[in-house]
Parts: structure tokens; C-alpha cells; sequence
């Protein structure tokens, strides 16, 4: 970082791009892009920098200190509402987010009256479980919602201080993995195509660099399309950024997808309309003030 | 007069800080939901307090920290005069206590899920952590500098065992764990946001986690001022204990 | 027979022996040693001082026999059995004074009563019996720091009277005081020596002290510290201080401290 | 002969620590990846000396800490001495440092990272604020203990100003000082957890947290030990230090 | 006019002087002044000793000349200049010695050596020398915690005339010493305050000593504490204690005191 000042004789130095995440399954496509970055980008240098959690991680796309992110896209969209200029580019990846109960739990209405965990309010995790109990013909009151961080939740779950959970990757396999919690859903049983983590990027780099965003965006796709391929060779990629076994990893990649990332209208709108049906903001930003798909449509064509 | 003299220093002290943030509002030019105003800040507030939501998350975090914080004096106080008067159990204690004690809760919290769940015990125990040891050290210390010859004049005079404790040591040691119960207040407060973080869903932490959350910055200042506010009130109630205390002490006898 | 030359008299007379004590403070340059085996006896009901120059080790010497320091050899035997620490019996006052400085006057002269199981007016009362016999009744409810020197110094009394000790072990305590104070004091002390058969060992610079209240005067010297001499007072109590004798007495003293090179040059004539 | 001494002490606490550890283990039934068995940290340990792993977190860690406790120690102490010898200025100090003490790094975080950054900067503000507290506290309160009647002498000898802070004030406040050092490095490694969540990449704490959300937690211990080991280490390094000086004093003059 | 009588001379010649000198201590039940009206005058050179009984006033109304004290009214003047708080020209010594415990004997003698801006060598010589004066030249290197009583007294005199003041405040400084020591001090402190041309304002509650080395006594009473009789002793130094007219003084005082109310019933013939 910070490599512009004084540089070797061959000409300007490339602009280092920093992009933030937390070591998620969801971030994969990053991983592996950085990966690709190490052969050498023609606008710039990719460095990610690993955040310990989604409010760290806010703290430093708010305030400037990262270029971009891979990260819940509600918490970006409510960044935006606040009037950061951010913009989500392109999607993370598309469903791989497990509801995990109980091994005790059999169906939605079991947990009634029961708590159950999800990371954050502003997040998918939180919609999907509306969406389940709503399903059920339950209401949102009908379980004792907890917000916890995302590493305790297997812990929490195995010492049967709360029911289930959901949240993202891998800590749903892990419960799984160590036979404390068992699959009740799969958020594309609830929401096909449901929109979780968002490859968010400041509004100067889009606006101000675009020839970098656009070689980002670019990369990204491919990177992506790398991972869905569940590769041995990404596995290893992905290894290096989250330390996890390959039991949890191979159980958390079964359950994602890294293709078509483009961040569809529709799905943007269903989510807009749950964050305000749910009351968690009265007025979310548009998919037109919110979502550039500029980019990713530029990189289709080319 | 008195009284005035003193919310005067105050005053102008709670001026001083509103002008460097006002300042700084306006020369660094952030933008508004990043580094809120007074002013926001203040709407922050009253919101706060008039839709009653203060008073939950406080009479919470009062309770709680009541209960890990008068825990942590007694255990401190206790076992620190245990170990003071048995040598060789602190010779075995201290290294632990060296040990366990600059591991902050945010690295325990994994095995506070596994053994105190999540909700009140947590932060309870996180408060209780972080109130414990200065109160155990600065027990140990005040112990062990209780000048001899008090302790010449009370094996003296026979006094020794239960009544030694407590009207010699502690009375001599009093000053110091009074000190150690001042710096526990201020660092079990500081522990407070770290105990509500892990499952809870009140709390003056809680507030301040949730509205980090959710980018409400001002939100986060006003839970910075009532937890400044309250660790204030706090401390002060502790001073006045001490010096009624000692004023008993001293008109007794 | 002991480095004093007295013999040793029935087990059960004597209350306080030490015997063939050394001691010597680590970290005192030369380590010289600042008792060098000292030994004295000290009958039921007697009344010793102590004599010797500032530094000799009068101060250490009256801490082992109350049992505050241990000596390096050597024994002290207390009612012929072996001192194992301090023990109310023989109750100490420390040059220092050793009040305790968030109790009051009243509530330090309680101090050594409490102990005791007394009722609390019983004890109360007692303690201002004793505050009384040193004038300072009417500053019972004033903490240390709020006394004079002198007036510390007669609380500490007052405490150490009042718990009415066998034995008595006493620092300078009458060194801060004015000569009205002293001689009330002294008087008050003789007669409750006395009344109660109470057993004194007193380290004095005044040796007009010494000779108006001892039975016994031991002399001290310093490096190393031992007992050099030791002179019984023969003279019938209440002394007068006036009288031809008990000048004697004093002019001995004074030429024994010469005679071991502690003297200045010029004359006394006190 | 007292070295070993010393030891064996030590060696009883680890041993009992353990002892308790693995029986925990044994009894409680947990998941191995919930409550590693010190045989799984010892294994983790092993895993982080091999691949260098830990020299490199021990070292940044090591540097952050000591850039921000110096400058903690260094502004509490001289912020200290001006505070407690001018009482108008503490008057005014005292509810601003009672209100802004308790305050979690947690919760300043968001402005912490607006002023500061990521990386480096933001642990070691963090660090700075954890021990700064501490030490000013304990510096006023020292300075105000000291025995009135060496400032008569002082006065009385016409020592003021710089002569009568270095050769009166200091030393008689050097004990309540240093303690307050020795509460201070506890307090500031309790926060290297902290400091190191704003995007560090590296350091103990970042270790810790990274392999909490890797659920790691036979990392997670070892970051605990380690963390535990050093701040004994330095705690007994201010210890010889007070010790020294002490001594110097005692010998010179 | 002042309370004790004495028409003021001209101003050059007074060094010292308090006039109208009230002082309460809040906390004191009752709240009496323990000054009431305090007027005194010390003439340069002068040697002036309070002599009064325990709890009188004496160390109060020393603080008070020292500047270390604020009187509740009236006004302190040193060397005509109204005195805002202690000065080098007036070195005080304590009762409770005021010794810094983290430094040796010799450190604290060079103590007030330091502002002086000698020679690190002249300072120690100079700081030797007076430890050599009051007998502890082989003590230097120890720390007060291992001095005995008597040598702490002494280490915080040699402190004090170290500087050499112009005024020497000092409280019982002898009081903890023993009989030879403390003559040998007197000599010294006289000889010096003869050659030095030093001023002194002594406590004590030694009537031997007050008349041994002053020029003038004043007899202090307590409740309310003032100043009841002055006495100038107007024989030649070296004086002889065992001198006819050393005892008619010494008469005088015990009388004086007697008259406050202050003696004992007994009769006194020291
Ligand atoms: N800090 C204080 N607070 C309240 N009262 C005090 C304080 N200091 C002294 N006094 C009171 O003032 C009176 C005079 O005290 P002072 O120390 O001046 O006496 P003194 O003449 O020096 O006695 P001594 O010869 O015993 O040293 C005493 O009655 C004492 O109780
Ligand atoms: N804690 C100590 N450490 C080292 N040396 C000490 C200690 N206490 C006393 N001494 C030394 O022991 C010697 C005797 O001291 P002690 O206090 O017994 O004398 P003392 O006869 O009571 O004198 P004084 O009449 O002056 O009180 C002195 O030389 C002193 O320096
Ligand atoms: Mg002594
Ligand atoms: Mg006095």
C-alpha cells in the first residue's frame, strides 16, 4: 500500500486497490481474484483486507479507508440511506445460507417461543427468517430473535442456548459438521435467488477511475466463474483466506452459487420491499440510486 | 456556593468539549452521518428519552452492571485479603492473575457462550472480569503496604485473626482498595459495550452495538454520553462512600 | 550467671530474661552487629531503665525483649517460657507512637480492650479513665494528625496502661513532653507500678529520669551495643530529686558514660 | 536456590491451571472444536512457532503496544504532575477524563477509524487511550498523597519548580506511579484485542479474532496464552524497573 | 506595643516579627484559638526559646513564624518584608523531622544544598562536614528507615544549618537525644550561631535547656494559647548549669508556670 511515492523508473505506479471482507465462504470470488491479481492487473493493484467484523468492515468503507467491499447488502444500502456514496456492482454469490436448528427442531413451528440467531438485523439472514416463519403462518414475534456474532452461533446452538440460526457460511456447516445442528432449509427454498452479500464499491472509484472499476468488475466475473467450479485448486484458494476444514468447506460450497452476479432489478426490489414491509427502514435507496450495472453490463458484452 | 463552585468547573468543562467536537464537526468537514453535530447529537437524545428507550437500556445496564460489579468488589476485596495474609497462595495466584488478566473478554467470549450463554450471565461475567482484578491487586497491594508498626501494635494487643481483618488491615489498607474500586468502576464500565455485544437485546452496549449496526452514529454519541454520564455518577458515588467511611471512622472510635 | 554479672534468682521471681542475644541489621554497612550478646533479667514488679547514647541499640533491644524482632541468637523467656511473638502481657510503646490514624484518641486508647470481651460502656470507661489520667480527656474525639506531638505520645501511654499489663516496655515516652507533663506522668506511672505490681522496662536519654523511677539502671554503649554497666538505685520511692543521694546516683551514671568515651570535654553539674 | 524457587511457584499455578483446564474438558463433554484440550493447544502452538506465524504477530503486536503505552505513560505521567499541581486545570480535567474513561473502544471505534485509518494507527490510539487513564489517574492521586511535610521542606529550602516535580514529587509519588504503569499494561493489553479488529492483518489480537471467526478456538487459546505470557512478562518488567530505580535512589543521594 | 509588653526597636535590628497573630483549627471542637493574640519581635542574632506545656500552641505558633502555617489574622514579617511563605532564610526543623525516606542521610543534608548551585564536590564536602557536626559522618550512606531515633533528629539538624540561615525555626530538636549528644549539639549550635551571627526561635520542653543557650524566654500557656511571660536571660555564654543565678532562672520559669496553673502539687528542686 501507499507504493505510488518514489517509485521504480519503469513509469507511474499502479493504484492499489483496497477491497474489504470477512473470512466467509459469500467472499469467495474475491479470494480468488486476488489470487489472479498476484499475474499481474493492467490499472491496478488488488490488496484485500480482512475486517473481523460487519461493523468494522462499515467503518472503513464509510469513512474512505477501503475502496470497495464484499458485504451484506443491507448494511451498504443502509450506508446509503445515511448518504455514503456507495454503489453495489455486482452480487457476492447467489443463495448458500442455511437455516440450522436443533437437531430436536423438525419444522419452523417448532421453534416457537424458542431463540433463535441471526447476525444482524440489517441483513438477508434476518429476512429469510421472516420469510420462513411467515411460510409457517407464524409472526416474527412468534420466536425470541437474537442478534449474536456470526462465530458463537455454533457454540450457542451445540449448548442448546438458542434453537437455530441462520447466517452465512461456514458457520451453518459448522454445526453441521460437528452433528450439533441439522439443515431445516435452504434460503433458495424460501427465496430463490435471494440477494445476500453485494460487492459494494465507492462512488469516486466508479465515477473517478473508471477504467479501474471496470477491469475490477471484470476480473471479479471471472473470478467468480473460477469458483463455481468448486475446484480443488480454488478450495486451496480459499483455504488460505479462511482456515476451516475441508468437511465445513466442501459442505458450504454445496450450498452456493458464483455465477451470474448481476444484481437483477427485481430481486432488488423484492428485498427493498421486505426491508420496509419488515420495518427496518421506512425509505431504502432505489435499485436506480443504489445499483450500477453498468459495469457488469459493459464486461458481459466485452 | 460550594455546589455552584463545583457544577461551575463542570460546566465549563462539558463547554470546553462541546466546542472542540463543534470544531471539529465544522473544520474537518466529514460528512454528517460519519461525525454527527452536537446539535444531532442532542436530537439523538431526546429521542432517546422521550420515547422511553433510554430508560430500558439503562435500568438493564444498571442491573447488570450492579450485579458483575458488586461480585467483582466482594471476590476482589476477599480473596485479595486472603492472599495477602497467605503468602504462598499468592506466590501461586499471582502468576495466574498475571496471566488471565490482559486477555480481554472479546477473546473469552467464545468460551462464554460455551459455559454462561448468551443474554445477562455474559455480560455479567464479562463485568465481573473486568471489576475483579483491580480490585483484587490494588487489595493485595494495600495489604502488603499497611505499615508494620500497626500490625507490631495490634499482635500487641492480641488482636489478631477476624478482628484483625477487620479493624486493623482493612481500615490500613482502605485507601488503596478504594482506589482499586474507582479504577474497577471506570474499566467494568468499559466492558459493558463487550458484554452486551453477545446476545443481548438491551442494554446501554446493546444500543450502542445496535446503532453501530445500523450506521447511526448519533445514536452511538448519545450511548457514549450516558455511559460516560452514568461511569461519572458512579465514580463520584464511590468517592462519597469512601468519604463517609472514613469520616465514620474518624467521629467514632 | 549473665554478661551483667547478676545471678540468676528463683525461676519464678523473675518475669522477663533475655539471654546471650545477638542482632544484627543486613544491609548496615560493616554489619557490625547492634546487639552483641546482651543478656539481662528482670524481676517481678521491678522497674529497669535502660541508659545509653542515641544509636546504641536501646530501641532494638526493648523490640526483642517484646518479642516485634527476633534476635539473630540468643533467647527471651517471658514467666520462665520461651517469647514466641508479641503478647499483651507485656505491652510495648513505640517511639513512633503507633496510633492508629483513623480512630480517635478514645477509640485508640479502646484498641487494646477491645480484645478483652468487656461491655462497651465497661470499656468506654475504662478508656477514659485512662485519657484522664494522661490530661487529655477533653481531646478524645480528635484524630492523631489533630494532636500535638506530646499529646500522641500520652495517648500511646494512656493505650498501653489501660490493657494493665504485666509487663511494660516502654521507648522514650516521656521524650516529647513538658517538665510539668513529665513529672505528672512519672508520678502517675510509679504509682500505678505500684498499686498493680506492674513489671517496667523503660529506654530513657534523661538520666534524672532514670534515677527518680528505676530500681535498676542498665548502661548501654554502641558499637558493638552491649550492657556495660548496671547500677540498683537503693533510694526509697517516692525520690526526691533534690535530695543528696540521688545526686550521687546521677554523677555515677554520668562518669560511667565517661568512662566508656561517650563524654564531651567540659563538666556537668546538673 | 530462590530462582527455582520462584519457579516452582509458577510451575504449580500452570500446572493447576491445566489441571483445571483438562478437567473442564473431560467433564463439561464439549465439542473438541468448542473446547480444545490443552493438548490441542499445545498442538496449535507448536503449529504457530513452526511456521513463524507467531514471531511475526508477536513482533507487530510487541510494537503497537509499545509505541502507544510509552506515549500513555509518558502524557499520563506529565499530564499528571500539570493536572494535580494546578487544581483549577483538574477541576476542569476530572469530569471530562471520569466521562470520556469509561468509554469502550468499541464504541469510539467508528470515530477512531474516521480520525485514524486502519491498520497501525487506529491499535495504537486504542492502546493509547487504554493506558493513558490508568496512569493520569494514579499520577494525580500520587502527587496529591505525597506527605505535606516534604513540600514544607521543599518550600522551605526554596526547591520548586522543576527541581522540587524531579526531586520531591516524583519520588514520592513513584510507588502510586508505577502502579498505576503496572494497571495500565494490563489495561492496554486488554485493549491490543481491540485495536487490532480495525483492519490489522496482523498482531495477537487480529490472530485472535481471525480464528475466532474461523472458529479456530485451539487458535484462539493460543492467542490467549501468548497474550497471558507476554503481559506477565512486561508486568514483571515494570516491576524490576520500580525496583531499580528504588534501589538507585536508595544507594545514591 | 505588643501583648508581651516589649517596645518595638528599630526596624533594622528586628529580624523576626509576628504581630496580632490569631490561629483556630477548624475540626478542634469548640473551635478555641490555639493562638489568641500572639505578638512576638526576635532581634537578629538572637537566640529566643517558647517553653509552655504539651498542646500549648508551641508548634503551631513556629509554623506560623515559618510561614508554613496562614495565621486566621495578624501578620508574620521577616527582615521587615511581610512574609508570603517559607524561605531558604528561615530553615525550620520539624518535629516529625521531615526526612525524605528515599534518600541516605547525606542526601537529605545536600537537600537544601541543591538550589544553591555549588560543586557537586563542594556540596558533598560541605553536606559531610555537618554530618560530621552531629556525629553520623559514618551513617551517611544509610537510609532513615535504619537510623535510629535520635539520628533522624540529628540528620534533619544537620539538614537544616547546613544552608546556613540567616533564622533557624527549630521544634524539640534535642528532645529525642541523649544527655551527652545533646549538650554537645547545644555547644555546637551555640558556637555556630555565635560565628554565623544566626538567629534562633527554639520549642522545647527542656527549662534546662531554654536557659542554657537563650537570650530570652518566652513561657507559653495553652486554652486559649498566647504568650503569658517573657524573660530575658541576661548572664554570659558559655554558661555553667550548675551556676547560682542558672538556677534562679530556672526557678523563675518553674515558678511562672505554677502561677498558670500548669504545676503539680509536689515540690520541685532540680
Ligand atoms: N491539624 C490540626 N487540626 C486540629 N487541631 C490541631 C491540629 N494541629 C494541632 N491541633 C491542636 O492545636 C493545639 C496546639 O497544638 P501544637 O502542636 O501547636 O502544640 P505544641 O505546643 O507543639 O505541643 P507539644 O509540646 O505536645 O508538641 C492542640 O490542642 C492540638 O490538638
Ligand atoms: N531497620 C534497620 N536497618 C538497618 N539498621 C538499623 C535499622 N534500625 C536500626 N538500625 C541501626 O541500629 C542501630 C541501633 O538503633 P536503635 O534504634 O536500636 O538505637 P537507639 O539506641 O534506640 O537510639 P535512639 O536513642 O537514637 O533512639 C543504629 O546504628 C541504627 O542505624
Ligand atoms: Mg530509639
Ligand atoms: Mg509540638
Amino acid at each position: 500500500a501507499g507504493a505510488g511515492i518514489g517509485s521504480d523508473d519503469s513509469g507511474e505506479a499502479k493504484r492499489t486497490i483496497k477491497l474489504g471482507y470477512l473470512p466467509i465462504t459469500h467472499a469467495a470470488p474475491l479470494y480468488i481474484e486476488e489470487e489472479m491479481s498476484k499475474e499481474g492487473f493492467d490499472s491496478f493493484d488488488l490488496e484485500l483486507v480482512k475486517f473481523g467484523s460487519w461493523p468494522d468492515l462499515m467503518d472503513a468503507l464509510n469513512t474512505g479507508n477501503i475502496d470497495g467491499a464484499s458485504v451484506l447488502i443491507e448494511l451498504a444500502m443502509r450506508a446509503k440511506e445515511q448518504g455514503i456514496d456507495l454503489k453495489a456492482v455486482a452480487l457476492g454469490h447467489k443463495d448458500g445460507n442455511v437455516v440450522v436448528v436443533d437437531p430436536s427442531v423438525n419444522s419452523p413451528s417448532d421453534l416457537k417461543g424458542k431463540p433463535f440467531a441471526i447476525p444482524h438485523k440489517y441483513s438477508t439472514h434476518n429476512i429469510l427468517l421472516y420469510q420462513m416463519l411467515k411460510e409457517a403462518g407464524m409472526a416474527y414475534e412468534d420466536v425470541q430473535v437474537i442478534e449474536l456474532p456470526p462465530p458463537e452461533m455454533p457454540a450457542a446452538l451445540a449448548e442448546r442456548r438458542i434453537a437455530g440460526y441462520v447466517v452465512a457460511e461456514p458457520f451453518g456447516a459448522k454445526a453441521v459438521a460437528i452433528g450439533k445442528g441439522k439443515v431445516l432449509l435452504q434460503s433458495h427454498e424460501l427465496w430463490p435467488d435471494s440477494v445476500d452479500c453485494a460487492l459494494v464499491l465507492r462512488g469516486e472509484l466508479i465515477d473517478g477511475e473508471r477504467e479501474i472499476a471496470q477491469e475490477l468488475v471484470d476480473q471479479y466475473l471471472a473470478a467468480g466463474a473460477r469458483a463455481e467450479h468448486k475446484s480443488e485448486e480454488s478450495k486451496s484458494i480459499l483455504k488460505n483466506y479462511m482456515d476451516v476444514d475441508d468437511e465445513v468447506l466442501d459442505l458450504s460450497l454445496q450450498w452456493i452459487k458464483y455465477d451470474e452476479l448481476k444484481l437483477e432489478r427485481e430481486a432488488y426490489d423484492m428485498l427493498r420491499e421486505y426491508l420496509i414491509e419488515m420495518g427496518l427502514s421506512p425509505n431504502p435507496p432505489s435499485f436506480e440510486a443504489f445499483v450500477d450495472n453498468s459495469l457488469i453490463e459493459q464486461a458481459d458484452e466485452g | 456556593m460550594r455546589i455552584l463552585d463545583k457544577f461551575g468547573f463542570a460546566a465549563i468543562a462539558v463547554f470546553l468539549l462541546l466546542a472542540v467536537w463543534q470544531l471539529a464537526v465544522l473544520v474537518g468537514d466529514y460528512e454528517a452521518s460519519l461525525l454527527p453535530a452536537p446539535a444531532d447529537v442532542g436530537g439523538a437524545i431526546a429521542e432517546l428519552l422521550q420515547s422511553g428507550a433510554l430508560w430500558t437500556h439503562l435500568r438493564v445496564s444498571l442491573l447488570r452492571f450492579a450485579a458483575g460489579y458488586v461480585a467483582a468488589a466482594l471476590a476482589g476485596v476477599g480473596l485479595g485479603l486472603l492472599f495477602s495474609r497467605v503468602p504462598w497462595l499468592w506466590r501461586i495466584a499471582d502468576p495466574l492473575v498475571q496471566v488471565i488478566r490482559p486477555v480481554s473478554p472479546i477473546a473469552w467470549s467464545p468460551f462464554i457462550v460455551l459455559w454462561f450463554g448468551i443474554g445477562n450471565a455474559p455480560a455479567i461475567v464479562i463485568i465481573f472480569l473486568a471489576g475483579f482484578f483491580p480490585v483484587l491487586l490494588s487489595t493485595v497491594a494495600g495489604v502488603r503496604g499497611v505499615d508494620p508498626i500497626y500490625l507490631k501494635v495490634a499482635g500487641n494487643f492480641g488482636i489478631a485473626g477476624h478482628a484483625l481483618l477487620t479493624r486493623i488491615i482493612l481500615p490500613a489498607a482502605f485507601p488503596s482498595i478504594t482506589a482499586g474500586m474507582r479504577i474497577a468502576i471506570g474499566t467494568a464500565w468499559i466492558f459493558l459495550v463487550s458484554g452486551e455485544m453477545v446476545g443481548s437485546q438491551s442494554g446501554l452496549g446493546y444500543l450502542i452495538v445496535d446503532s453501530r449496526n445500523t450506521i447511526r452514529l448519533d445514536l452511538v454519541m448519545a450511548g457514549i454520553v450516558f455511559i460516560g454520564l452514568c461511569g461519572l455518577a458512579l465514580d463520584r458515588a464511590v468517592l462519597l462512600f469512601e468519604r463517609r467511611v472514613r469520616r465514620r471512622w474518624g467521629a467514632s472510635g | 550467671m549473665d554478661a551483667t554479672g547478676r545471678k540468676s534468682t528463683v525461676a519464678h521471681k523473675t518475669l522477663l530474661e533475655g539471654s546471650g542475644l545477638w542482632k544484627t541489621y543486613s544491609g548496615n554497612e560493616g554489619a557490625e552487629p547492634v546487639l552483641s550478646n546482651v543478656s539481662l533479667q528482670v524481676e517481678r514488679g521491678e522497674f529497669v531503665s535502660l541508659v545509653g547514647p542515641s544509636g546504641c541499640g536501646k530501641s532494638t533491644l526493648l523490640h526483642v525483649l517484646g518479642g516485634f524482632a527476633r534476635p539473630d541468637r540468643g533467647e527471651v523467656r517471658l514467666g520462665g517460657a520461651p517469647l514466641a511473638g508479641p503478647a499483651s502481657r507485656a505491652v510495648m510503646l513505640f517511639q513512633e507512637y503507633g496510633l492508629l490514624p483513623w480512630r480517635s484518641a478514645l477509640g485508640n486508647v479502646e484498641l487494646g480492650l477491645e480484645p478483652l470481651g468487656m461491655s462497651v460502656s465497661d470499656r468506654r470507661e475504662r478508656a477514659r479513665y485512662y485519657l484522664q489520667l494522661v490530661q487529655l480527656d477533653d481531646k478524645r474525639a480528635l484524630l492523631p494528625h489533630q494532636l500535638s506531638g506530646g499529646m500522641k505520645q500520652r495517648v500511646a501511654l494512656a493505650r498501653a496502661l489501660a490493657v494493665r499489663p504485666e509487663l511494660l516496655l516502654m521507648d522514650e515516652p516521656f521524650a516529647a513532653l513538658d517538665t510539668f507533663t513529665r513529672y505528672h506522668l512519672q508520678d502517675q506511672l510509679l504509682e500505678l507500678q505500684r498499686k498493680e505490681a506492674l513489671t517496667v522496662v523503660l529506654v530513657t536519654h534523661d538520666i534524672d529520669e532514670a534515677v527518680y523511677l528505676s530500681d535498676r539502671v542498665l548502661l548501654m554503649e554502641g558499637g558493638p551495643g552491649r550492657i556495660h554497666t548496671e547500677l540498683a538505685i537503693a533510694l526509697a520511692k517516692p525520690r526526691d530529686r533534690g535530695q543528696r543521694d540521688f545526686q550521687a546516683y546521677r554523677k555515677r551514671i554520668l562518669e560511667a558514660f565517661r568512662l566508656t568515651g561517650n563524654g564531651p570535654e567540659e563538666e556537668f553539674t546538673i
